[in-house]
């Protein structure tokens, strides 16, 4: 899929909690094509301790208004400049990059979401739907707080929730919840998205019942473009680069991911 | 039009602006955002004789701009590039150099040899500089006995153009240039990456599995310049100028201290157009100041 | 409440943090600003033994995340400075350093011996790294055998603390740092400025009026955290750790790595109150990790 | 005169020309004491390439608005990003430092400036005034376009302008405009500010009139508090710190100032 540099102009920034927000970026002509689990490395302009681009994954879009989301989660200098952003403000944004989610088609899918994990799944979630399939989606969090955007993917499929402490959903682990720990045998592909600890319970539990899945895994970037060989992962076939083999993987081709016994999993990061 | 060509020792480059070795890939990673052939050329990434794994993961941290990287020289080994990466350099026209590395002098004249052989690789940088591997690499590049052996050794069964790299983690970065020059180098690129550190004082650990790592980026470019500067006065042979390059401005600064070329190489990460607008940059400057001939500029600086 | 308190040899710091030599004046520069008994001490600007102008106009060239300077060691004597400028420093109650540099071995035996009779002066650093200076400086603190000399001689000489202030344009920081303390060194401090140099392309003439000089700030942060990483397992001797700290953060990073205590140079330039920032910032992480004595946290890298 | 670390509020940024701004800035609590000839140091965040402070005369004090302004001239990184600075955006300031001029009382003087050299000049004009002196105003410039708010210099005095295009008042060097080559005598005092050759050259002419004289000098500065010794100049009582002796200096204090013939010079920087 041809990469672009592009000036997008920020059409809106919504702030969905304390940590989170949520902006539309707009574009005059139309958006390059792109699909559900690639990303986008964004330039942070006028922060002096970002000199390198911030890797987000490609949330939403939504081609009739000619826009996409991003979903940033502020942890650092650079993602706390992006949720300063106003409207009208210019992003200078590199992608599509790297590979997406495998789409299945007429299926019964099950996307798990930790956190800000949730980021690429609501485009995932949308294409799933558009291609036949039923799609249930288990989000988790610490708290009520951190399930972002619950709502939204209820018009995709129906929507489960945990937090680690009962606040909202089942109280407990996400791995814990029914519909993983009972039901799982339901569906017949796993897409994942969230912490490490999080996306390797769901990759085990996967593994052991024989299903399909496809995880989303993080690294610090430099390039985002293969060039610079810094965003390795561990595979069957040696060290791989995320940015250009992933960011989406099928956990049996990474070591030590499937293989261990992973007791749980905590969101918080 | 002010001319932009700069001869290299037996390379004629159609502009003064290179990429570095380990930040342009093998050019096609680039494909989508230049037209790779409008550059002078590019060295592509470190080749050694067998194929590495490179370190663990995190490889890289930022830095008050910059970056450390510990990437430690990850490819598929030299047999690999010639059967399934050289076929795909052919398609590039300008100067296509690979970047040579190793834990001992024989597997650099290995991969020498075998490079030697490739007609459309017109010149080896011999990086004897990279501060990630644990044997060899940054090793042969700090003491002028073994730079010189392996220069020697590499001079004996490489008959083109022989650039060799520097570490600039030295005391004196003009004693080694003048031993490389002695014993065979064509030309010397300079700098490679600053011996570097990060912690995470959160977690108490170091930031990159390897601890330490090399430093790059617009952070070192004040160290790189000088060094540069040091070098060109030292050496007869042609100076190729590296370190956070990242603007036009930047790179006449390593042309005046007296660069006959410059290599991007962390700058392509932030944007990966920026070799392109160097070079529009320079004809920009040439023609703004009059200046007919870009070669004017090497060692033009006004003391 | 955690400890802040430190030794360093016989000092004892009511916190890790000093000021860097030439980067805080005589202290009253910063009396609107700070108290500055508050930090753990301050280390004064060189002096030399007799007066020096120091370099030329232009001094001074800001570079990415850091600044290079070329002051060149201005100061009026160690005369002047005991008559003189000693008298002012009795007002801070913490820990006072002198700086001593010169640019031969009888020059800073001279003044170590002066500032040896000042009973408010508790230790001295001697500057064996000063790049700004044609003679001496820098010259004694890149091989071991000039570092040692200067070292030994001022030992004989000078009772109290003798902290030895090194370079970091070397090939081996830690060879450099074996031999001062075999020398008679009590402390360690690194890093002095790196060698490096700015081009205003459109005059093409050098920035400083000295073409070359040192480089401070952010920018030089990892290459000082490496160092003192390395110096800090070779030696026995406290090390102090110097180089591009701007937050506790940076502060922790240093004493993780090994040091002692940290100075802070550059950074209070662009805020005079940032030490005072530091500080607080190191308790509040102390508290927040439960970590009742700062001690633990020198050394305390987890590999 | 204490100096503080201020946060001061952007009340206005206007634009005078293609290249130079007028910005006030206000404070909640009342500003401190400052003198004509003063400057201030100020951190210009969110820009990747300005780590160090940049030093800017205090132009004016308005202390019914409780007020500062400041009038930048944009040559690079720094002043840009400050010229693109909004209402209500928050600067950090080091202030009031260096020392001013010499205020005279009941006396005629000239005010030289030259390009942006006006900044400290207006806040000057005023003081002079106010202290009962009869105050002259010889602005100079390329253009037109370069001679800056000569109408508010009117409200204090005289206003003399020169352009060396001669598109608007005298034509040529400021030194050879009238009031200087040919009244120069009925000043007892001549203030300047502006380019070096052009100080320099209205210097030899105070000299060689033997009238008082005051220059403010520039410098590249790391600190302006008189702690890095980057910023000196040649005096005759040896290097001297332009932020802490200064920036004001009488030029008789300088080496190679007033000895050498300045034969014109140009506000070509
Ligand atoms: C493929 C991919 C997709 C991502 N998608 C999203 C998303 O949709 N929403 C979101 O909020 N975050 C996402 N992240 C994580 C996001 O990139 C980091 O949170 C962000 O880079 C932190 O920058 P900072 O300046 O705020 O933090 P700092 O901690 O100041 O950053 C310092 C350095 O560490 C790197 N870094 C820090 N945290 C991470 C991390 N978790 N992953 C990779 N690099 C990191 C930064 O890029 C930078 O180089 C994604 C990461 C990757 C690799
Ligand atoms: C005492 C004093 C008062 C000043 N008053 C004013 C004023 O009222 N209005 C105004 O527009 N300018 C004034 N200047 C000049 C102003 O400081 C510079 O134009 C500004 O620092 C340039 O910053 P920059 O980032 O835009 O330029 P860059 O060229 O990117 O700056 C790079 C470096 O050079 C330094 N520098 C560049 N030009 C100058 C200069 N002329 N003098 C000192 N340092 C410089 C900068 O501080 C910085 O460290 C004054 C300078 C001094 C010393
Ligand atoms: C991620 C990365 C990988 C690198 N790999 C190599 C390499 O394989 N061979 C080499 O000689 N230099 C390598 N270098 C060093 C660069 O070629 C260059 O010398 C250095 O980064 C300084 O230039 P810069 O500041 O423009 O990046 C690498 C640098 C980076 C950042
Ligand atoms: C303007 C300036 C003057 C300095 N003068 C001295 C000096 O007199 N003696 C000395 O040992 N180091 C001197 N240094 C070096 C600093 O003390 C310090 O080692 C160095 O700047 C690195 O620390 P930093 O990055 O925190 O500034 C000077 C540094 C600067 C920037
Ligand atoms: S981020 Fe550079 S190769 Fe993946
Ligand atoms: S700017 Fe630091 S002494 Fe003047």
């Amino acid at each position: 899929m041809k990469k672009y540099i592009l000036n997008l102009r920020v059409r809106s920034n919504k702030r969905l909690n304390q940590n989170h927000n949520l902006i539309e970026l707009g574009c005059d002509s139309p958006l390059p094509s792109m699909v559900p689990g690639q990303f986008a490395e964004v330039r942070v302009d006028g922060s002096p301790s970002t000199y390198l681009r911030r890797p987000f994954s490609i949330h939403r879009v939504d081609r009739g208004a000619n826009t996409m989301h991003l979903l940033i989660k502020s942890v650092g200098e650079g993602t706390r400049h992006l949720s300063a952003l106003k409207k009208d403000d210019i992003l200078n944004i590199m992608m599509p990059l790297g590979n997406g989610f495998t789409l299945t088609r007429n299926s019964e899918v099950l996307l798990v979401g930790g956190g800000c994990g949730v980021a690429p799944l609501y485009f995932l979630a949308e294409q799933l739907f558009r291609q036949g399939n039923k799609v249930n989606m288990l989000i988790g969090g610490k708290s009520a707080g951190d399930v972002l955007l619950a709502d939204d993917y209820r018009a995709f499929g129906t929507v489960y929730v945990s937090t680690e402490d009962g606040t909202l959903g089942e109280k407990g682990m996400v791995t814990a919840h029914p519909v993983l720990a009972k039901r799982v045998q339901s569906f017949s592909k796993i897409y994942c998205c969230g912490p490490d600890g999080m996306m390797r319970a769901v990759a085990h539990i996967a593994e052991t019942n024989h299903i399909d899945c496809e995880v989303s895994l993080e690294n610090t970037m430099a390039c985002g473009i293969g060039a610079c060989l810094c965003c390795v992962v561990e595979t069957h076939k040696g060290n791989q680069c995320v940015c250009t083999e992933g960011p989406v993987f099928n956990p049996k081709k990474l070591i030590n991911w499937t293989s261990e016994t992973e007791t749980g999993c905590s969101l918080d990061q | 039009m002010p001319d932009l060509n700069v001869k290299i020792h037996n390379l004629t480059l159609k502009n003064p602006v290179l990429t570095a070795s380990g930040t342009f890939g093998y050019g096609e990673e680039f494909d989508d955002f230049i037209d790779v052939n409008t550059l002078g050329g590019i060295i592509v990434k470190a080749t050694t004789s067998k194929h590495r794994e490179g370190n663990p993961y995190p490889r890289m941290a930022e830095t008050p701009m910059g970056m450390l990287n510990a990437v430690g020289l990850q490819n598929k080994g030299v047999d690999y590039f010639v059967e399934n990466i050289y076929p795909k350099l052919l398609k590039y026209n300008n100067c296509v150099i690979a970047n040579v590395s190793d834990s001992t002098v024989e597997g650099y004249v290995e991969v020498a040899e075998k490079i030697n052989r490739l007609d459309h690789i017109q010149a080896i940088e011999l990086n004897i500089s990279c501060p990630n591997v644990k044997e060899g690499g940054m090793a042969f590049g700090t003491s002028c006995p073994s730079a010189t052996a392996v220069t020697r050794a590499v001079r004996e069964v490489y008959d083109k153009t022989l650039i060799v790299k520097l570490s600039p983690n030295v005391t004196s970065i003009t004693d080694i240039a003048l031993a490389v020059e002695e014993a065979g180098a064509d030309a010397i690129s300079l700098i490679n990456t600053l011996l570097g550190m990060a912690i995470n004082p959160e977690t108490r650990k170091p930031v990159l599995s390897t601890v330490t790592g090399g430093l790059s980026g617009p952070a070192i470019k004040p160290v790189a310049l000088r060094m540069v500067w040091q070098v060109a006065k030292a050496v007869k042979i042609p100076v190729i100028g590296i370190g956070g390059i990242g603007s036009a401005a930047d790179a006449i600064e390593f042309l005046l201290a007296g660069a006959s070329a410059v290599q991007i190489g962390t700058a392509n990460f932030v944007d990966p157009q920026v070799t392109t607008k160097i070079i529009a940059g320079i004809q920009d400057y040439l023609t703004r100041h009059n200046i007919p001939d870009v070669k004017e500029l090497t060692g033009g600086l006004i003391l």
